[in-house]
């Protein structure tokens, strides 16, 4: 599917099913984000010269929210809710086992390329919590023991997240 | 005594006449033999003119005007360029040899070419001889000599 | 489907809807809200399917998936009408007995009934629940009845009725007018009356004006708004259509969070199926008035919930707030005059219109009318969404409809308006506390209110008491809670989230971060209070936005009402809820029973003792990862101030007596 | 009063000329009751001595139409410019020498050798050859001797009128002699000398229906090579037109019919030289400025004389062709 | 916009409704601290320094920043208040924490009365203030640089912190950079100063010498961040007299005129290609247009004659005929070399002790005094050297470092000489402009071989062209000294004069005309009238000329197949007749 068009057409492709609007800047980054599970460098040039915006504008605005990596991220996405409902129903020591058991540090990518893990204010789910999303699957009600099973969760997954 | 042409020449007033003036005053030699007519513009050469002054004895024509580009008028010369060689081409069906008409582009400065361009149609024309048309005129004496010979009149 | 030329049409639409409704069939109305989805309704919704295939019951029974029922503790739930079973906590294998049961022959599958905690009851009607007792569902009225993948739906359940009326019935001046005697208030947390907001943004000269529904739901432990949006898309639609009838705006934008996609799903369903119809579009209802609504997904900044930052985003930039001193109704977004309203102010909207200001203000207080949708969340029983009428008691919200806090621990506060609306209430009966809020103004001397739970819930009232209604996150704390930890928490998260453009919000935030932190271990001293408070003044003086401005709120607010807390890591090097990592030792109690699970758990391997033996930590190893604590039921793993781990440890093997030995000598007293 | 007298003859000729009196239809009849025709070799039998016994200027008006091709044109020519008071050169071979006038592009010797010895069809081993003088038993014969040179009949004598065309147009030769009849019987003044008569004072352009603009001319073409637009001038189309050069009065019939002027009714007034003239204006409206573009431009003009010329050979400034 | 009374610290003061109080302040000369404000850019609002509290009519008192609070009626600003010096110090106290100890931050410590900043200082160096980002943004319309992240992780930096495309290099942010944070590093910048660009090497802005005529600054749009940008304009916003406008574009104007004065001068001939002469490649060998910018006060060197390495020469060699009366370049004499060469000689003479050597192959002394100057310079001991200088080489190493040897052969003498000098002076020709033949035929008017435009007549018409109207004046005609050339633009002056005072101009009836009764409208003649003389009437359905219009070139008659063109004055018949006449 869009994996074979290459680059510039892909990046032009979703520039044009906004018209190029200014305002939709945040959704290509995101469509573009989705396509390459991060921000290549080149893609933001494009897009600087498809939506005649500065490139500056739009490398502030893809650095500034906190949707975006300008790193390649790994094949799993491991979100860690960080909301106050989680908080306060101990999510930190979930996140540190993760951060201990994954060896990758929280907004970080493992160096193999396999996971990254990352913070989220609140996914919703705070009758779950604390909850973790490996790939978009929601796990709740987690106890630090269990993060063991996770993290063989992870290991084990075959797919990949879908970007 | 050798054949000294008969020539004319229609030349542009503001560059071949004038080139021609600076020949003049420039003291520069060429032969006498042509004859010159002064026109506003080589455009204003009719074709006309050089089958007149052919008719009329000449042995040669040459219209001399601005280079092209440089034409007083514009784009006069331009015209005198495109209704040269139709002339040429016509004199030539004619049976009268078209080195008879000659163009040549000569502009205020181009004094000494001026001279040069004289002296070598002058030349040119020497060497075809003169243009001696036939039966150009109509002879009536002829004419009553022939309707003598026949003895008479037509029944 | 073509396009609907007049309210009249509407009406006949909505007629044949009703009467192609088979009193006789049964509709399975699953909760497929984002907490029901995350606890497995999916593989649910797929066994009825199943069942009611494989038992040929397609043409009579319906599966409905619909949006959140409120009640996401006891997810997955669905409602089985025309019964109105209630069923809780489903699982696939148990699609089979409610299908044979409930649908064939009208039994009730006891099993799956909500059991009352307090009576021990299986409750049979949602209505009797007390979670759903004491709330009042007008913004919610549909959610858990309407597929809001259906217009249809929502047509059929009266939607889009209140736009009709304002359309053909109502000059845009009259429906100000409307919303102004409503008194409806700005439910995003501020408070502001809609419609003094819709004139001023009615009366700007300027040409074009937006609508904007802020739908950018960025504080943790809300979802009101995705709850809205997921289950009732075309509440928010058909208000903002009356909006910009009334304001005279012919463009609006939906600014939703990228964390909600089904939100967003659902929106652009809603919005495909309104243009469809005519009710957005160029011509609405046949009347002329043109209107459309763009979705804008956000980026990922807390921000955003700014309103100057949110119109920053729409126009695609980075989401830096301005200075508020030219007002977004008259300059706002490519500064063209904006009336910016939340999620739950727009539903409310059809509402007023359809039943009348006068009916609306008739609900709740005296300065707040109508209802306020809550996210119920963190130590409380039934973590969910509620809708209360003004007025209501946080005690009523939280005990009678929340249902308390689990377990035997003790309540101890709640928090509202989200981080930097971070205010806590406490329930306190402490003199000295009360004491100073009298001096304060706070409450009238002698008030009869003993416990800040009382409060009503009403803008004002808690305002009064140093505390703020917010966009509706209600997070419980118990005992459990470290307030200082709970400060430096959202502290940490403002600092994520500070755009960084003015110096108090990111330095400031930065500094009082610094000292938290130093606080929380160990490292604090006592002129940081004082140096806690100067920060906070400036913030809220001279920070560029709200964000900044009420940052210090959680700081402030647990100050006031925990100082014995902050005084505890300062002078005791002592963390009371034993959260602070640095100041907390974890020992295990002679209660151990040695089944080891605490051992198996622990990453460091740093308890040891073997089987049926009491089970010890080794100090030097542990890592405080709480992972013990959590994984013991019985209580046995204490976490004291680091320094007397070793101490309770030693007492603990002088008690310790194996299990067996335990329950002999309990035989025998 | 006596009737006026009418004078007739054809020399070097096709007789389009005779028939085109004779195609005034009851014309005819009101010319034969005015005048009194005293010499028409073609319809009445006349002898050349007829004329001769008239008195000179006796034949009031005398309409000769033919080129002068041979000694015997020639003492016709002189012989009716003596009698008559009025002469007229009817039609183009008289006026300017026309087809008959092309034997000007070769020679008289050339055109003898292909008549009697090279035409395909001719069989003349002994290569007999047409004697002016010939003595034969009976007597002394003698045949009129062709010129080498063709000549107008202006050129040979002294013409009071011209009414070109080939042939004139009927109703051209109606109102001449409308008007000739006008001023016999109403003693009307007779126009200058030299005027052209029956004809207009314009180009044939005048008469043309079609639409002309401005002219560029890249390419000729010629009439086979093209289905003319109806509308348009023929010129601007590519196709060499005489219509500008040649006097009107003949109705462009030609054009009319989309066949460009062919310029029989010869130059008009003030025209020299209708060829050279033409050549000119063709020459002025070439689009271009490249002497080799030019070159192939003019040279999609075949048979630059019998185009230009074809009418007007002997009238021309060379009258003929050097040889 | 309406007035408003406000006061500042009880000052009234009424100001623009909406304008800034900061701008109020300091009309009434409070200072009110700021650290990212710039006039020129929007108020930003970020750095919170200038906040002040401002008490509406009302009695609410607020905390607002100066920058950009707009003045409404009655409200009062107080800007010193315990509440807002306060808050003033708390932010400057956490941002000094964070950045390096840097003036602009002490000097506003100072200010505010922090001897120490209580967390001491830190190491960045950049406070945030963002000028650099919005000047690039809002002035230089580069938006090269923007703010990256958020928060506490917020900076400034070019997209993916790498030198970026979009930088125009113009320096706008190091320049309003108050930490020193922003500077400009080596990047292909301008690399000369001149001193004549009185501005700097950067200004967009300069007079572009200093005898400028006229003496005004311009803008160079080469530097000029507006014409690369769209942005800035700062200079129009601080000319109290607005004389700036950036609209002003290069334009061509129509000019309807009734006579043309040609003055376009002429051109230097370049002596690079007489390699003999070495200029380009040896030091110190000028020509005579450089060393006349040399001798002007206002020129490079201020007037001094000096050599490339800043000294005074010893002795300089004159040479003349640099490319004239050359057969090899242009074979006419420049008229003006001698004289001016002379001239040097005594400039040299009177400005340096230097040994003056004129090479000359005749001298042209003609003009009045002239003959009178030469005799004064042969008086102030210039060696005057019969001889056209033939080639210029370096001395040998028995010459001091630098010495030219003039080579050439002294034909009064009978011997050839090697002049050893410091600096040599190529009197060069004068040429004609390389475009003259281009004006010429804009003008209808012709060139001589040399390039020079041609007069009506050299005796008769030495200042009118073959086109009435025009007429020469000055070097563009030939080549002539000052008096001349003054005096040919007089004569030009007067002949157009002439024509215009009559205001009228009489035909001399020379014109085409078309027979009416002749012209067939066939409309071959339309086209070839350059002037577009030739109408065609459509309702006549002829052609018809219009006199005014027409040049009487009689392309026209010449081109009319019916013959219904006459060329007055050369009319056909005219010609026939003159054909005749000459053939007869």
């Amino acid at each position: 599917m869009s994996q074979n068009t290459p680059m510039p057409e892909r990046v032009d492709q979703i520039v044009a099913s906004y018209q190029a609007r200014s305002t939709a800047l945040i959704m290509v980054l995101q469509e573009v984000q989705q396509e390459y599970s991060y921000l290549p460098p080149e893609a933001l040039q494009r897009i600087s010269e498809r939506m005649d915006l500065a490139l500056s504008q739009i490398y502030g605005v893809a650095t500034f929210y906190k949707a975006f990596s300008l790193e390649p991220r790994g094949k799993h996405l491991v979100s860690v809710c960080t909301g106050t409902a989680c908080h306060v129903r101990n999510s930190q020591s979930i996140l540190e086992r993760l951060e201990r058991d994954l060896h990758v540090e929280r907004g970080q990518t493992s160096t193999d390329r396999e996971v990254t893990l990352e913070t989220v204010n609140c996914v919703g789910a705070c009758a779950l919590g604390p909850v973790v999303l490996i790939d978009g699957k929601h796990y709740g009600h987690l106890t630090v023991g269990e993060v063991e099973k996770l993290v063989e969760v992870i290991r084990q997954c075959p797919c990949s997240v879908q970007h | 005594m050798s054949f000294e042409p008969n020539l004319v020449g229609f030349l542009c007033n503001w560059c071949s006449y004038t080139g021609a003036d600076l020949a003049g005053t420039a003291r520069v030699k060429y032969p006498p033999n042509l004859k010159v007519i002064r026109v506003m513009c080589s455009g204003r050469v009719d074709p006309n003119f050089i089958l007149d002054a052919l008719a009329r004895g000449a042995d040669g024509v040459l219209v001399c005007g601005c280079h092209p580009g440089d034409c007083h008028y514009v784009e006069g010369n331009y015209k005198c360029q495109r209704r040269l060689p139709i002339t040429r081409m016509l004199v030539g069906e004619m049976g009268i040899d078209p080195r008879r008409v000659r163009l040549e582009w000569v502009s205020a400065s181009e004094g000494v070419r001026f001279g040069e361009v004289v002296s070598e149609f002058t030349e040119e024309i020497r060497s075809l001889g003169p243009l001696a048309l036939q039966e150009w005129a109509f002879d009536p004496a002829a004419a009553d000599a022939q309707l003598a010979h026949q003895g008479g009149e037509h029944a | 489907m073509r396009p609907i030329a007049s309210p009249k049409e509407l009406n006949d639409l909505r007629g044949r809807l009703r009467a192609a409704h088979d009193p006789n069939h049964t509709w399975v109305q699953l909760c497929a809200g984002t907490g029901c989805l995350a606890c497995g309704c999916e593989p649910v919704a797929d066994a009825f399917r199943q069942k009611i295939r494989g038992e040929g019951l397609e043409e009579i029974v319906h599966l409905k998936l619909t949006g959140c029922h409120g009640f996401c503790e006891r997810g997955p739930l669905a409602v089985i009408q025309p019964q109105g079973v209630f069923y809780q906590r489903i699982t696939p294998d148990d699609v089979e007995s409610i299908v044979d049961q409930t649908i064939k022959h009208g039994k009730v599958v006891t099993k799956l009934l909500y059991r009352d905690p307090a009576t021990k009851t299986r409750i049979e009607k949602a209505e009797d629940i007390p979670f759903y007792k004491k709330q009042v569902r007008l913004v919610l009225r549909s959610n858990g009845h309407i597929d809001p993948k259906s217009i249809e739906d929502y047509i059929a359940f009266g939607g889009y009725s209140g736009l009709a009326k304002a359309l053909t019935t109502m000059e845009p001046e009259r429906i100000v007018d409307e919303i102004k005697r409503s008194r409806l208030r700005g439910r995003g947390g501020g408070g502001f009356p809609t419609g003094v907001k819709w004139e001023t943004c009615r009366k700007s000269k300027e040409e074009p004006k937006y609508v904007i529904c802020n739908a950018d739901e960025g504080d943790p432990g809300a979802f009101m708004d995705r709850s809205v949006l997921e289950g009732n898309p075309h509440s928010v639609i058909e208000g903002m259509i009356i909006g910009a009838y009334a304001i005279g705006s012919h463009e609006g934008y939906v600014y939703v969070r990228h964390e909600y996609p089904l939100a967003v799903k659902h929106l652009n369903i809603a919005l495909g199926q309104a243009r469809e119809l005519g009710l957005l579009g160029p011509n609405i209802l046949g009347t002329g008035f043109a209107f459309d609504i763009g979705v804008s997904r956000g980026g990922g900044a807390f921000v955003c919930g700014e309103s100057t930052a949110l119109m920053a985003s729409l126009e695609g930039k980075v989401g830096e707030p301005r200075a508020k001193y030219v007002h977004t109704v008259e300059h706002g977004l490519w500064d063209k005059p904006s009336n910016l309203n939340n999620v739950e102010t727009w539903a409310n909207v059809p509402l007023i219109l359809e039943h009348g200001a006068d009916w609306f203000a008739s609900i709740g207080t005296e300065g707040s009318k109508g209802t306020k949708v809550f996210a119920l969340t963190g130590k409380i029983c039934n973590t969910g969404l509620v809708e209360v009428p003004m007025g209501i008691t946080l005690r009523e919200i939280l005990h009678e409809i929340g249902g308390g806090v689990p377990g035997k621990k003790k309540f101890k506060a709640v928090q509202t308006g989200g981080p930097s609306g971070g205010t806590l209430i406490v329930e306190t009966r402490d003199a000295k506390i009360m004491h100073s809020m009298e001096e304060a103004g706070e409450i009238a001397p002698g008030d009869a209110v003993t416990s800040l739970l009382d409060l009503p819930v009403d803008f004002d009232e808690l305002t009064k008491a140093g505390s703020m209604m917010g966009s509706g996150g209600m997070i419980v704390m118990d005992q459990d809670s470290c307030m200082v930890d709970v400060a430096r928490y959202f502290i940490h998260f403002l600092i994520e989230e500070s755009c960084g453009k003015c110096l108090p919000c990111r330095e400031g935030l930065r500094k009082l971060h610094e000292i938290l932190e130093r606080i929380t271990k160990g490292g604090g001293t006592p002129e940081d209070i004082q140096t806690l408070q100067e920060i906070s003044d400036t913030l809220i003086d001279t920070s560029l936005c709200q964000l900044g401005g009420s940052a210090p709120n959680p700081v402030l607010s647990t100050l006031r009402y925990f100082r014995d807390e902050y005084d505890a890591h300062i002078r005791d090097k002592r963390c009371p809820a034993g959260v602070c990592k640095d100041l907390v030792g974890y020992a295990i109690t002679a209660d151990c029973v040695g089944d080891a699970k605490c051992a198996k758990v622990c990453p460091t391997e740093a308890i040891t003792g073997g089987p049926r033996n009491l089970q010890v930590i080794d100090q030097s190893k542990c890592i405080q990862c709480d992972a013990c604590y959590q994984v013991c039921t019985f209580n046995a793993i204490v976490r004291v101030k680091r320094d007397r781990a070793a101490e309770v440890q030693v007492a603990a093997r002088q008690a310790w007596k194996p299990v067996k030995e335990r329950t002999q000598a309990e035989a025998r007293a | 009063m006596p009737k006026p007298k009418l004078g007739l003859y054809w020399a070097a000729s096709c007789g389009g000329c005779e028939i085109a009196v004779l195609d005034t239809e009851l014309k005819v009849l009101e010319i034969a009751d005015f005048f009194d025709i005293v010499f028409w070799p073609c319809a009445m039998d006349f002898k050349y001595d007829d004329v001769r016994a008239l008195a000179d200027g006796e034949i009031t008006l005398t309409l000769f139409n033919g080129a002068i091709r041979s000694s015997e044109n020639y003492e016709m020519a002189k012989l009716l410019r003596a009698k008559s008071t009025v002469l007229c050169a009817f039609g183009s071979c008289a006026a300017d020498g026309c087809i008959p006038g092309l034997a000007n592009f070769t020679s008289l010797e050339a055109i003898t050798r292909y008549v009697y010895d090279d035409s395909p069809s001719t069989v003349n081993p002994e290569h007999v050859r047409p004697q002016p003088v010939w003595d034969v038993p009976e007597g002394t014969l003698r045949l009129p001797q062709l010129w080498n040179t063709v000549r107008t009949l202006t050129q040979v004598v002294d013409v009071d009128y011209v009414i070109p065309g080939c042939p004139p147009q009927p109703d051209q030769i109606k109102a001449v002699v409308d008007a000739v009849v006008d001023i016999l019987k109403n003693g009307k003044p007779l126009p200058p000398k030299g005027t052209v008569l029956g004809a207009n004072p314009r180009a044939c352009c005048e008469e043309c229906p079609r639409k002309r603009d401005v002219k560029k001319i890249r390419a000729f073409v010629r009439p086979h090579e093209l289905i003319p637009d109806p509308e348009i001038c023929l010129l601007e189309q590519g196709l060499i037109c005489m219509g500008p050069a040649t006097r009107g009065g003949c109705g462009a019939k030609c054009v009319k019919a989309g066949v460009p002027c062919r310029g029989c009714y010869g130059p008009p007034t003030g025209v020299h030289d209708q060829g050279a003239k033409m050549a000119s204006a063709i020459g002025g409206v070439i689009d271009s400025t490249d002497p080799e573009e030019i070159e192939r431009i003019i040279a999609g003009i075949p048979d630059l004389v019998g185009t230009f010329y074809r009418f007007s050979l002997p009238g021309s400034t060379l009258r003929r062709r050097q040889v | 916009m309406p007035k408003v009374n406000i006061t500042v610290d009880g000052r009234p003061i009424e100001v623009e409704e909406g304008s800034y109080v900061l701008q109020a302040a300091e009309a009434l000369g409070i200072d009110i601290p700021t650290l990212c404000f710039f006039k020129y850019v929007k108020p930003y609002a970020a750095c919170r320094i200038c906040v002040v509290e401002a008490r509406d009519k009302r009695g609410r008192t607020r905390m607002v920043t100066a920058c950009n609070y707009p003045a409404s009626e009655g409200i009062e600003i107080l800007t010193r208040t315990p509440r807002v010096m306060a808050a003033r110090r708390l932010n400057l106290e956490m941002l000094m924490s964070r950045c390096a100890s840097m003036p602009v931050l002490t000097a506003l410590a100072g200010k505010l009365g922090i001897d120490q900043p209580r967390w001491g200082t830190g190491t960045d160096t950049c406070i945030l203030c963002g000028l650099c980002v919005r000047v690039c943004d809002e002035i230089v319309g580069a938006q090269a640089l923007g703010f990256a992240s958020r928060g506490i992780d917020r900076f400034v930096t070019t997209p993916f912190e790498v030198d970026s495309d979009a930088c125009i290099l113009c320096g706008a942010c190091a320049a309003l950079c108050p930490t020193g944070h922003i500077r400009m590093e080596e990047a292909g910048g301008r690399d000369v100063v001149h001193s004549e660009i009185t501005l700097g090497p950067n200004a967009a802005i300069a007079v572009p010498f200093r005898q400028a005529v006229p003496n005004a600054p311009r803008i160079d749009p080469d530097f000029c961040v507006h014409f690369r940008t769209g942005g800035c304009k700062v200079c129009a916003a601080v000319c109290p007299k607005e004389c700036i406008s950036h609209d002003d574009v290069e334009r061509f104007e129509d000019l309807e005129v009734g006579t043309v004065v040609l003055a376009t001068g002429y051109q230097d001939f370049d002596p690079t290609p007489m390699k003999q002469y070495g200029y380009g490649r040896l030091p110190n060998v000028i020509t005579s247009m450089e060393f006349e910018r040399m001798n002007n006060a206002a020129g490079s060197t201020g007037g001094k004659i000096l050599m490339e390495n800043g000294k005074e020469p010893g002795a300089i060699a004159i040479l003349h005929c640099i490319g004239s009366r050359d057969q090899n370049a242009h074979p006419y004499c420049s008229r003006v070399c001698c004289m001016y060469a002379l001239k040097f000689a005594h400039l040299v003479k009177e400005k340096t002790s230097a040994e003056v050597y004129q090479l000359y192959i005749d001298l042209r002394a003609f003009g009045k005094g002239y003959e009178e100057f030469f005799h004064r310079i042969l008086e102030e001991g210039v060696n005057v050297i019969r001889g056209k200088g033939a080639e210029i080489v370096r001395g040998g190493k028995e010459y001091p470092e630098g010495t030219l040897l003039v080579r050439c052969e002294d034909t009064l003498a009978a011997k050839f000489r090697e002049i050893p000098v410091d600096m040599v002076v190529l009197c060069t020709a004068l040429e004609a402009n390389h475009d003259a033949k281009d004006v010429a035929r804009r003008f209808g008017i012709s060139v001589g071989a040399d390039g020079w435009f041609i007069e009506r007549h050299p005796k008769l018409g030495p200042v009118s062209t073959t086109t009435d109207g025009v007429f020469l004046a000055g070097v563009c005609q030939s080549p002539k000294d000052i008096p001349d050339a003054v005096a040919q633009g007089s004569g030009a002056a007067a002949q157009a004069m002439s024509l215009m005072i009559r205001g009228e101009v009489e035909m001399d009836g020379a014109y085409a005309v078309i027979d009416d009764e002749v012209c067939s409208g066939c409309r071959l003649c339309n086209d070839l009238c350059p002037y577009s003389a030739i109408g065609f009437d459509e309702t006549k359905k002829t052609s018809s000329v219009n006199p005014a219009l027409c040049k009487a070139c009689g392309t026209c008659a010449a081109g009319c197949p019916s013959g219904a063109i006459r060329a007055l004055h050369f009319a056909d018949e005219q010609i026939y007749a003159e054909i005749e006449g000459i053939l007869s």
